[in-house]
């Protein structure tokens, strides 16, 4: 079978890859782009780890296959900072000592931010459900959930005009 | 080992003619199953057809007073339709707790009519609200009700090269009201344990006039029970109405023991369930009851 | 001194729980539990903790001379 | 928390700045076991065997070596065979003949997933392909699961060369029982007849998995020349290199492991699985080779925590002093002995003064997957147990729960189950702290209810080296053996920042591999902070002496004539008095003053302390569908003294999250032919963020004396009280007793509609 050549913009660049046909979204950024921050930890979409956001809309890149990114947008975890200045969620996520292995951690930070770009107020429910198809083993999720509210708090100021 | 070839046609005719060349071929709406059940070496199938990149098959359209819901409609777009959500409100929300966020933004409704599991959370909604399919193959179209399409776990009726192009609802009965309770361990990311669905039509004194009443993972397809929504017509949805309505939701029970659930908790929560899925159902009606 | 033996040493090596012996160690120690019991010398890194005098001791050239009494109790590992 | 009175007000100690590779995990820089690549890398796969216990007639790998892009296929005989040698470099002590055969079966396969051949290719894709292409004759055997089932009469014996440990006289044929630990004291069975109350309960419990989300991943390197390099990620990169040498019985110097970042562990990552069967293909095919375990993978094939059945019987006086405990138990030690009996023994009932006891543990093997550490091996399935029947006393003498275990709470100097006094504990102090929480005396909502219960877990010391270096401008390296999993980095740059007083972004804190730092335990046993954090402060310590004595040689003063003061050496004495000369003027010279600023501590950490909790955990049992809501949770936990507070809570609300699982949704279910039905994330139904509510971390300092910070272990512990904690809440909820874990929703309806 030969390989399908794929045209795409990850992070804001184009960028252009070959795959196999069945190849996941998250097999080619990884191992074909380089981008391993984008995690594996089941492979069937049930731990969130692989969270990139398709054409705005933030799914699981390990239920992607390869080829159905032709002409869409990606956004993963390495994009998120602006150069050096973090996001206020991994800021956040920094300050609350929001992960101990960090392993989850690309994907619950691509996550929250996912929801606070259209959700600059979420409660502390919402934030829980939205967060729900990601697992963390490690911090009971209380602190996540804690740098996820104030991460939506600071940006609210930062919106507010002066 | 055989590889998988992946297409994406732009036409409903290039889709059908593609999945009739192959029988093992498989249509790829979000994938949340497919994918899944490919990785996991469940199922090897020699070409996956992606659907999305078939014009018309993504979104919410309307008919006059009737909704019918492109095969490739991610869940979350459901809920991001106003109209849809004041109409179907059971349906959308059953369709919005399949998986995760992250699934939903993939996961459609067809394919999880058409992954034919019984546990499946919007399929018992849709039988409720009397939804057809509207089926496209080598023959040309048809439509069937979205009972006929599961014929047992994993299995569909769906002939070589048919697939399903779009849901559609009947019109919103006037005093109608749906909803969809499931049973899981956890509050997200599960399997329905069991799943009950209800659409029902109150009168302007709060009598029931006309009742769907499905159930999921009670047997080895969807279960639509008429003895259920028979029990309810003609009541003011009444405790003993209600009690009758469980009763016979139980009768229509059969489910098995497996690793997410007992026959015994199954049946029971099918009736508490349908129960209280009816109640809720009623508000959206606007019982005066 | 008293060398007080915890299960299951006691019956898996010994046959008792309870020996009069005088190292001057606790390597000493276990090469005269080792010369009753074959075998104990092997696993006692892995499996074995001792305490002196009532306290958990994983120095073992510490001198016993002032001690009374020596635990041989089984080692607890962590997650 | 204040620092304690005993001790000098703090600089760094207690304070939460962030963590030192905190950049790196949230913008995705962070390398785990995957992430890393070797150029020339082949991917690896292993086959594994369908059944749950069988011979292995024949392997053909014929087929599979011929397939275009196969590189290398191992079986169990391309690993040395071995002599029985007992080990503890992980977590507990493990014959090195089980991990040889537990990395690829020999002769006998001994549960579903249990590894059989290994291929590495030019892809993934060649590389399962590959696997298809093995042949693999197998005789089926009789198997068995269950705990009473393996010791049954005519049960089938996994092992013919086990012969119970730990019972007088030697068995003279094998069984599953593995090991036998018993321990107590006094007439129980006197007591028991003349207590004013007793309960007495069965209790049962699946195995449940560590559910880290990073699965078990390596590269390795072997070159002909004998010497090999591991890229993995583990608990102790010490220990895999001495379980990899010694299953290969190849010399320990000749492998360099480099620690990857670790995602997760809980005592899962303490041993080898991968590494040596990476090792072997590498030298077969010349070039690196990945192995990765798939989720599927880890669930059927990677160490559960044991599953048990507990008896428990307690007796107490009217007055609510207890008179004896009976507790007898099982537990799953799967295919190969396991460590967790043991512990269960010392961790049952050690929290409280009980003057007549019997603790029995029996190891019992079975075909599942070998038993692995699981956050406090051995204690919260037997505390379950105990807390549980302790809470049925408590109803039975009408005695306020919390009163009742106030009111026989061990303190310093009572008797462990061993025998040994308690040190410097601080059970009452967390029991006390429990009771004047609001969450205590807070009104409960319909159909809700709170449970309590304490627990506890001895912790660890252990070997552990650290290198602290100065650079030439006074900026600090401390460099470790101990893998960080979850942000020990932060927490050993805090303790070198006091003892050092200069400002915590000074001191820079790196997990270091095995060629470039001394031998280091693993990080588990709730050693790390305490053993490795004192390894650090003795090393600062002699840094800061090396710095004082080359200001003083400078000076032309003696030692004795400087002092150490904000981070500073201050002349006292002779011209130079009141002069002050920083880390960096003095590091800077040091290349002309003596050579480098550097120290090594290596040591053997003595004086731990066990830590002790007390969990609060309201319920809400929905009557009619059996669902549990966990409504609210408090967790207070002793810890000693927390180095980095946030951390600190972040272990016990972690600990507390996955005892909540354990307790009402987590557990291997297994078919009738003996294979894993739930082997994925889907159905293993670890909590997620929508199930819990805040986890409140109530930290409690009662110093440890033998640390200089008065540092006690803290990841353990918290897993240990929740099992009991939320079956109490539900009882109190609801009324009826789960005996059975987990506390699913079936369950709880079964126990409240009896009648069916």
């Amino acid at each position: 079978m030969s390989k399908i050549r794929v045209s795409t913009t990850v992070n804001g660049d184009a960028a252009e890859f070959l795959c196999e046909p069945t190849s996941s979204l998250l097999d080619v950024l990884r191992d074909t782009m380089g981008l391993t921050g984008s995690k594996e930890g089941c492979g069937s979409g049930d731990c969130g780890a692989c969270t990139v956001v398709l054409d705005g809309e933030m799914v699981c890149s390990c239920l992607v296959l390869a080829p159905e990114a032709e002409g869409r947008t990606i956004a993963t975890i390495e994009g998120v900072a602006e150069g050096s200045v973090l996001h206020p969620v991994q800021q956040k996520f920094l300050e609350h000592a929001a992960l101990q292995c960090g392993f989850c951690t690309p994907g619950f930070i691509v996550a929250a931010k996912a929801l606070l770009d259209r959700n600059p107020d979420p409660t502390e429910s919402e934030v829980r459900y939205w967060l729900a198809g990601n697992l963390c083993r490690c911090t009971g999720y209380d602190k996540i959930v804690r740098a996820v509210m104030a991460a939506a708090a600071e940006l609210r100021q930062e919106r507010t005009p002066a | 080992m055989p590889s998988t070839a992946y297409h994406a046609p732009g036409t409903v005719e290039d889709a059908v003619a593609l999945l009739a060349a192959d029988p093992t071929a498989r249509p790829l709406g979000g994938g949340t199953d497919l994918i899944v059940q490919m990785r996991a070496g469940r199922l090897s199938p020699g070409a996956v057809i992606d659907l999305k990149r078939i014009g018309g098959m993504s979104g919410v359209h309307r008919a006059g007073d009737a909704f019918a819901i492109g095969a490739a409609t991610p869940c979350t777009a459901l809920k991001a339709d106003a109209a849809l959500s004041a109409a179907w409100p059971g349906v959308v929300e059953a369709a919005n707790l399949i998986g995760s966020v992250q699934v939903r933004n993939r996961a459609t409704m067809a394919g999880n009519l058409c992954n034919a599991s019984p546990a499946a959370d919007s399929v018992p909604a849709l039988v409720a609200a009397g939804a057809v399919c509207v089926i496209a193959g080598p023959s040309g179209q048809r439509e069937v009700p979205v009972e006929a399409i599961p014929v047992s776990p994993g299995k569909t009726s769906l002939a070589p090269g048919e697939f399903v192009v779009e849901i559609r609802f009947p019109p919103k009965p006037a005093g109608g009201g749906d909803a969809y309770l499931r049973s899981t361990p956890r509050t997200e990311m599960d399997i329905a344990v069991v799943g009950a669905g209800v659409s029902i039509v109150l009168d302007g004194e709060g009598i029931c006039t006309a009742a769907r009443i499905a159930l999921g993972a009670v047997g080895p397809t969807v279960v639509l029970v008429e003895d259920a929504a028979a029990a309810l017509v003609g009541s003011k949805l009444d405790d003993d109405a209600l009690a009758a309505m469980s009763q016979a939701v139980q009768a229509a029970s059969n489910p098995i023991d497996d690793k997410r659930g007992t026959v015994s908790y199954r049946k029971a929560m099918a009736g508490v369930l349908a129960r209280r899925a009816v109640l809720i159902a009623a508000s959206r009606a606007g019982a005066k009851a | 001194m008293r060398i007080v033996v915890m299960p299951p040493f006691d019956k898996e090596f010994f046959g008792a729980d309870r020996l009069d012996l005088a190292p001057h160690n606790l390597f000493d120690l276990v090469e005269r539990l080792e010369a009753l019991a074959p075998g104990f010398a092997a696993i006692a890194p892995a499996r074995v903790h001792f305490a002196v005098d009532g306290v958990l001791e994983t120095d073992w050239t510490r001198e016993l001379a002032q001690a009374r009494e020596v635990i041989v109790l089984p080692r607890v590992g962590g997650g | 928390m204040n620092a304690p009175s005993t001790m000098k007000p703090f600089r760094h100690v207690g304070t939460r700045p962030v963590r030192p590779d905190g950049v790196d995990k949230v913008t995705g820089k962070a390398l785990y076991s995957t992430d890393f690549k070797a150029p020339g890398m082949l991917w690896g796969a292993i086959l594994r065997s369908p059944h749950p216990h069988a011979r292995i007639l024949s392997i053909d790998t014929k087929k599979a070596e011929a397939l275009a892009g196969v590189k290398a296929v191992a079986t169990g005989r391309d690993l040395p065979t071995l002599e029985s040698l007992v080990m503890h470099v992980g977590e507990g002590a493990s014959d090195i003949v089980d991990v040889s055969h537990n990395c690829l079966a020999l002769d006998k396969v001994l549960y579903e997933g249990h590894a059989v051949a290994a291929v590495a290719a030019a892809s993934p894709e060649i590389a399962r392909e590959a696997l298809g292409l093995i042949t693999v004759e197998y005789e089926e055997l009789a198997f068995v699961l269950g705990l009473e089932e393996a010791l049954a009469e005519g049960a089938p014996v996994l092992h013919d060369t086990v012969f119970t440990k730990g019972v007088d006289p030697k068995p003279d044929r094998p069984s599953n029982a593995a090991m036998r630990v018993e321990m107590g004291g006094g007439d129980v069975e006197g007591a028991l007849a003349s207590a004013a109350a007793t309960v007495t309960g069965r209790y049962t419990l699946e195995p449940v998995h560590q559910g880290y989300i990073e699965p078990h991943a390596c590269v390795a390197s072997w070159n002909g020349d004998g010497q090999a390099q591991i890229w993995t990620s583990s608990q102790g990169h010490f220990a895999v290199r001495a379980l990899t040498a010694s299953v290969l019985a190849i010399p320990q110097a000749d492998i360099r492991v480099t620690p990857l970042e670790i995602g997760g562990g809980f005592g899962g990552k303490t041993t080898v699985y991968l590494e040596p069967v990476a090792m072997v293909l590498s030298k077969k095919s010349g070039r690196p080779v990945r192995l990765a375990m798939t989720r599927e993978e880890v669930f059927r094939a990677t160490g559960p925590a044991p599953g048990a059945v507990i008896d428990v019987r307690l007796g107490a006086a009217a007055d609510g002093t207890l008179v004896a405990a009976d507790v007898e138990f099982l537990y799953h030690s799967g295919a190969y002995t396991a460590n967790d009996a043991g512990a269960g023994v010392s961790s049952a009932i050690g929290h409280y003064r009980i003057p007549n006891s019997r603790v029995v543990g029996i190891e019992v093997l079975c075909n599942r997957p070998a038993a692995k550490a699981y956050r406090a091996p051995g204690a919260p399935q037997v505390n379950f147990a105990v807390e549980s029947a302790m809470d049925e006393l408590a109803g039975k003498l009408g005695i306020d729960p919390l009163e009742l275990r106030l009111k026989n709470a061990a303190i310093e100097g009572d008797p462990q189950t061993t025998g040994l006094p308690w040190g410097r504990i601080g059970y009452v102090e967390c029991l006390e702290a429990a009771k004047a929480h609001p969450h205590w005396s807070a009104p409960l909502g319909p159909n809700q209810g709170r449970g309590i219960a304490g627990g506890y877990w001895g912790n660890y010391g252990g070997p552990s080296t650290v290198n602290v270096s100065v650079a030439e401008d006074g900026t600090v390296t401390v460099a470790t053996g101990s893998p960080d999993i979850g942000g020990s980095r932060a927490s050993m740059a805090i303790m070198a920042a006091e003892v050092l007083d200069i400002p915590y972004e000074q001191v820079r804190a790196v997990v270091a591999d095995t060629a470039s730092i001394g031998v280091s335990m693993v990080t588990g046993g709730s050693r790390t902070t305490f053993a490795t954090g004192m390894a650090t402060v003795q090393a600062a310590e002699e840094v800061k002496r090396l710095l004082c004595e080359r200001a003083a040689r400078m000076w032309g003063v003696i030692s004795d004539q400087v002092e150490w003061r904000s981070g500073e050496v201050i002349c006292l004495d002779g011209e130079k008095q009141g002069q002050a000369m920083s880390a960096a003027a003095i590091a800077g010279r040091s290349f002309h003053s003596g050579g480098p600023i550097a120290a090594v501590a290596a040591l053997s950490a003595k004086g731990w302390l066990p830590g002790f909790g007390v969990h609060i955990c309201d319920t809400e049992v929905d009557p009619e569908t059996g669902h549990v809501k966990i409504v609210r949770y408090t967790a207070v936990q002793d810890v000693g003294i927390a180095i980095h507070p946030d951390y600190v809570e972040g272990q016990i609300q972690g600990g507390a999250a996955q005892g909540i699982g354990w307790a009402l949704n987590e557990a291997y279910i297994y078919g009738k032919d003996g294979k894993l039905d739930n082997a994925g994330f889907l159905d293993y139904r670890m909590p997620v963020a929508s199930d819990l509510p805040m986890i409140e971390a109530v930290i409690v300092e009662v110093p440890n004396p033998s640390h200089p910070y008065g540092v006690k272990g803290v990841g353990e512990v918290p897993i240990v009280p929740p099992l009991a904690a939320v079956a109490n809440a539900i009882h109190a909820a609801a009324g009826v007793r789960l005996k059975d874990l987990p506390m699913a929703p079936d369950r709880v309806y079964a126990a409240l509609h009896p009648e069916g």
